[in-house]
């Protein structure tokens, strides 16, 4: 499960920066859940995010997707500012960025296929056949090809996990954010969603950011590990050191009781 | 006590009087079906300057008599048709009704499917549209079946503004004939045989609906 | 709650004016219709019950307990002994007779339209709003229905209100044309609405299954208590043989000696179908 | 007569208006409670008979409109030989018609329960009453709350049906004023008045009923 | 992780049966789940359940504890059969089993303490004080002392698992039934529910069904390994035996995707 992939790695050369977090402060009532929060994700990357439970990973994925408004400080995508905007000019920088929730959150009124071709005719303006013939290459690629036509409530849960990848990547996101995909999946399920990820990450140039307690898939595809707590990032590092010697007691005490 | 030569007589009368309180129920659900959806989702606008004010309308209008609301409109309006106005004021009415159900209903899909529709930039229509509506819609038809019966049963109201609706005309020939219980017996046998069948089939939708 | 077993049966009994006496009320509905039997602030007032306060005091019932209700309630109330008296100058129709029995008239009252002021559509009685293809209110369950229909006004011209004031109230907003209704109610609601624009037009008598109808009111009783209602009409006759008397009692409310009842029309002639 | 002074001339008989609609309101709404539980529970119930005729019941006084009940019980039960005091004939109206209503209420927030809480009282073993009455009915209780307001208002509002039997409730009186001034404008508004500031009282202290149940569960603010 | 308790093992001696499965079938529609389904469980032995997802385990769980009816067979607890008994007889028989919950199901209408003292007090006809002072104790022993008078949705998941198994124990049953109690769990907080499951299991003689994703725990507290699949049970042995030398594949499969 450890088998590095050195192809991808040395292959991309990042120059500029997918996402930066400067000073960025989210409270929810006298809750400070990030506190003057500093990163960056370059281009390409693939970043996992790890912590305790409560740490302010998913905040950090839902303020990127604009789910939740910052408190402080300035998020930038792509080199642009990305916190305080107009609805309007929000929704054409939100392009940018797709997301994958933990509880897969398909839409239950739309058959499989249905679900992932609404948001490239609606939002992106492909006619239905080309989203249609996006939507079954997707399909493809994540091992469903035969679902197209199925509600989303009959599949398993893996399989509902690995249609709302597809959905979110038939918007071409340059940038994909995935929420703990795994932890609502029976055991056995796990595996093959990782799959889908781990050849996603081989076969493109995505920028990925990660929450995962799935420590063997963070150390799989991941160029970068951030360990939350807090409201801040307390260590960071190339996985292999993180997990074999990681600095803070913390980090250590964490990974104990995880792996 | 009871006469059937009366109850043969008034049947064809009280008859014509539900087509009318038929008519009124159908156009007045219309109303009240797609306007409450509408103040629904109006409830949800992001400023308050439509919330509130529209909350205190809602609020004024479930809160009064429909009679004293349709009395007033007729009298203020009078080149409007006393159907028309009926089937308006009882549909605005419902509306009422009907929009805190169909929030109940938005309110109850989840969240994540809000956060799904932002997470894929979908626009706000398509969001309403595509994605909250269909589900929110699904949940909250056996509740509105109640208040299209309970709008059914309040049609007696219209005689108020001088429609002749079936129980006023139940009332008229009770008058007429002084057979108050055959005609009030009759009309209650059809207020139950015809909604009736319209239980029956919300409890099938609810059943259906529901898994 | 309270429950009588076995006492909803009419007591048609000839006891039940020993038993008043003994009581020592009466009990009287009423539409709350001005001005034949209304509540002036908390006292009862209106041309029956006035009659029938003097009636009932002459045979020994001191008292009228007053039950308020609505006017299309009022013998279906009677029936089911809600009370023993409809005090609400209910008008005698045939109809009506087969359901319940009447007093000797305790009036007569020719019908009258109220229109807008200055009369615009030029109507004088219910065949000149036929002609004319005017609208025509009448109260619910009120003769002036029949009315109108026997003098050709077609069904759907004719609107039916729940009370006088809704009357004169689409009249007012240009819902009808004319409210067909006693000279009498139409005066005093002209009255209590001085400030309105309308009129009361001169009182014709209508005809209907080629009569003329002088629209007697009375006092209505259950059908087997024939012997209080005679009792009644003795009492009766005393005040309406006697105009002055008559007019001192209900003058106020609008009865003139017009409205006393010619001694020649008689109760059971107008129960004739 | 201006309709100021008669307004105030008539203040006791509004008063007493005021106050037979809001005692037919209050026991129609305490019977129709009662009714509402014994009709939805009875719904829910195991043999087929119990359901059958709580589902007949329902269906029956949902079925047929509240002035031909009224009607019913007023003018033609006592030709069958019961009478009831006017009062009753309404709170008996009120009761048993919206209570047909409420039993779905009832039965639906009962569903809504998440079974795995019903499922959770087999486990510690309790009996039927007990689950119903210390979990099931605790949390389906705020539930119920904001369609039961709906009715509420919907019975108060019903209340000037009981100038047909009799009684004179706010309605009928203002009405009286009405005729006697001719002032329909001034009477209706004092009318919508009334009902407003009664419905919302009803409505104020629904919402509080509501919050204190939420507070019970956790929910809201504690 | 793996420490084992031999004193225990050694200390039991199982002479009677406490749940017998004899030819149990158990069909939904026309799908079968159960399939003539035979096993045993000693008094005093921790039984674990393991399989792939759908393949029965919470069925079983669920008919033990009369949440569904058996549709062919017999089961007995001590002795006794259990199944198609009425309600009253039910309950009393039922007096001997207690259940914990994967999603917790505590009752929300009540502050911890009451959630534990309700059924003792209601069923077992405790008084209040009494009940009050066996749940305190039980608290104290899941290591939640000072959150009796919280509600319960203050509580993390860890920690309202705890207080289920402590709900469960305050009726006293001689049969504990543990459905994946720690999977809707965040990883963690599933330490400390083991070690309480860990601590009871070494301080009572208290029968144990757990179905578990947990090998660790499997293997650690366990007497026997149950592997189900297609309705039946196709392998049973000590967790050492199982884990370390699975005979049939398909539990080589399963053992191999989930460890
Ligand atoms: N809407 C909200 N209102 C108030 N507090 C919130 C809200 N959303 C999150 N929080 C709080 O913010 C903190 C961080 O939450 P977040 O979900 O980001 O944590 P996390 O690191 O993703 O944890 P987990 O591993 O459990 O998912 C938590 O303490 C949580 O209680
Ligand atoms: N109420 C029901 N109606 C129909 N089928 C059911 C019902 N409950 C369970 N099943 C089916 O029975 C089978 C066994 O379910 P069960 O929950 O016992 O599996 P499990 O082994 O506990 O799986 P998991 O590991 O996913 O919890 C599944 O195929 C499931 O779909
Ligand atoms: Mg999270
Ligand atoms: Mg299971």
């Amino acid at each position: 499960m450890l088998t590095d992939n050195p192809a991808r790695k040395t292959s991309v050369s990042p120059v500029s920066t997918a996402v930066t977090f400067d000073q960025v402060v989210k409270r929810y009532g006298d809750h400070t859940v990030l506190d003057h929060l500093d990163f960056e994700v370059r281009q390409g990357e693939r970043v996992t995010l790890i912590g305790p439970s409560g740490s302010g990973k998913t905040t950090i994925l839902r303020l990127l997707m604009t789910l939740e408004r910052v408190t402080e400080g300035v998020i930038q995508v792509n080199g642009q500012p990305f916190s305080g905007l107009p609805e309007k000019q929000l929704r054409r920088a939100r392009r940018h960025i797709g997301m994958v929730f933990q509880q897969f959150n398909l839409f239950p009124n739309m058959k499989v296929l249905d679900n992932i071709t609404e948001a490239p005719v609606q939002v992106l303006g492909l006619s239905r056949d080309e989203a249609a013939e996006r939507a079954r290459d997707l399909l493809d690629l994540v091992g469903l090809a035969d679902k197209a036509d199925v509600h989303p409530t009959r599949l398993s849960g893996g399989q509902q996990q690995r249609v709302a990848i597809a959905r979110a990547l038939a918007m071409r996101p340059d940038i994909l954010l995935l929420d703990e995909v795994t932890s609502a999946l029976d055991p056995e399920l796990v595996q093959g969603v990782l799959d889908v990820l781990r050849d996603i990450a081989q076969a493109t140039d995505i920028t990925m950011l990660c929450v995962t307690h799935e420590m063997g898939f963070a150390r799989d595809i991941s160029d970068r590990v951030l360990m939350f707590d807090g409201g801040r990032v307390i260590e960071s590092g190339p996985p292999e050191r993180m997990f074999s010697e990681p600095e803070h007691e913390r980090t250590r005490d964490f990974l104990g009781a995880v792996l | 006590m009871w006469d059937w030569h009366t109850a043969r007589e008034g049947l064809p009368l009280i008859l014509h009087g539900f087509g009318i309180t038929l008519l009124a129920t159908a156009l007045g659900s219309l109303v009240a079906i797609v306007l409450g959806l509408v103040i629904a989702v109006l409830g949800r606008a992001p400023t308050r300057w439509v919330r509130l004010p529209l909350r205190a309308v809602v609020e004024f209008v479930r809160s009064t008599p429909v009679m004293i609301q349709l009395f007033a409109v007729w009298v203020l309006a009078p080149g409007l048709d006393p159907l028309t106005i009926g089937i308006v004021v009882l549909g605005l009415h419902y509306a009422m009704y009907t929009s805190e159900v169909y929030r109940a209903g938005i309110d109850a899909v989840p969240r994540g499917q809000w956060e799904a529709a932002v997470a894929l930039s979908l626009p706000p229509i398509r969001t309403w549209w595509g994605v909250v509506l269909p589900q929110a819609v699904r949940k909250v038809i056996p509740a509105l079946g109640n208040y299209v019966i309970s709008m059914f049963k309040e049609t007696p109201f219209l005689s108020v503004i001088t429609v002749n609706e079936m129980v006023h005309e139940a009332n008229q020939f009770g008058s007429d004939n002084f057979a108050y219980m055959e005609a009030f017996t009759i009309a209650a046998a059809i207020f139950l045989i015809a909604s009736y069948p319209t239980s029956m089939l919300m409890r099938k939708l609810e059943k259906r609906l529901a898994h | 709650s309270r429950t009588e077993v076995g006492t909803g049966a009419p007591t048609g009994d000839s006891d039940l004016l020993a038993k008043l006496r003994k009581q020592g009320y009466v009990r009287v509905g009423f539409a709350g219709e001005a001005p034949y039997g209304f509540k002036d602030g908390n006292t009862l007032a209106g041309e029956a019950p006035t009659l029938h306060k003097e009636i009932f005091k002459a045979l020994g019932v001191p008292e009228l307990r007053p039950t308020l209700t609505d006017f299309s309630s009022l013998i279906p109330g009677l029936a089911a002994d809600r009370f023993d008296v409809v005090s609400a100058g209910m008008a005698i129709t045939p109809d009506r007779c087969a359901k319940v029995i009447f007093s000797e008239p305790e009036f007569v009252s020719p019908t009258a339209l109220m229109v807008r002021k200055g009369n615009p559509k030029q109507l004088t009685d219910l065949k000149s709003a036929a002609a004319k293809g005017s609208t025509v209110g009448v109260l619910t369950a009120a003769v002036e229905a029949d009315y109108a229909t026997a003098a050709g006004v077609p069904g759907a011209k004719v609107r039916a209100l729940a009370k006088q004031q809704d009357g004169l109230d689409a009249l007012v907003a240009g819902r009808i044309d004319a409210f067909a209704l006693t000279s009498i109610s139409l005066r005093w609601l002209a009255k209590t609405n001085s400030g309105a624009d309308v009129q009361v037009l001169d009182p014709f008598l209508p005809v209907l299954h080629g009569t003329k109808q002088y629209s007697p009111g009375g006092a209505v009783f259950r059908k087997d208590t024939d012997s209080l209602r005679d009792a009644f009409n003795t009492q009766l006759k005393k005040i309406t043989a006697d105009p002055a008397r008559y007019t001192s009692l209900i003058g106020r409310y609008g009865f003139t000696k017009a409205e006393v009842p010619p001694a020649s029309l008689r109760t059971a002639e107008l129960c004739k179908a | 007569m201006s309709f100021l002074t008669a307004f105030v001339r008539s203040l006791p008989s509004i008063w007493d208006g005021i106050q037979i609609t809001v005692l037919a309101t209050l026991l129609g709404a305490l019977l129709a409670l009662v009714l509402s539980f014994v009709l939805g529970l009875a719904a829910r119930s195991r043999h087929l008979l119990v359901r059958g005729l709580a589902r007949a019941v329902v269906e029956f006084f949902r079925g047929t409109s509240l002035y031909v009940q009224l009607f019913w019980l007023f003018f033609a039960l006592p030709i069958l030989g019961f009478k009831l005091v006017p009062l009753a004939c309404a709170v008996l109206a009120f009761g048993l018609n919206y209570g047909a209503y409420g039993s779905e209420v009832v039965r639906g927030a009962l569903a809504a329960v998440p079974r795995a809480q019903w499922e959770a009282t087999v486990a510690l073993n309790m009996t039927p009453w007990q689950r119903m009455r210390k979990v099931i009915l605790p949390q389906a209780w705020p539930q119920m709350i904001p369609p039961f307001n709906n009715l509420l208002i919907q019975l108060l509002k019903s209340t000037p049906l009981l100038s047909l039997i009799t009684v004179s409730d706010i309605t009928f009186q203002m009405d009286q004023l009405r005729s006697a001034t001719g002032d329909t404008k001034a009477a209706y508004l004092v009318l919508l008045v009334i009902y407003f500031v009664l419905a919302y009282a009803l409505t104020l202290c629904m919402n509080g009923l509501e919050a204190l149940g939420k507070a019970r569960l956790g929910q809201g603010r504690a």
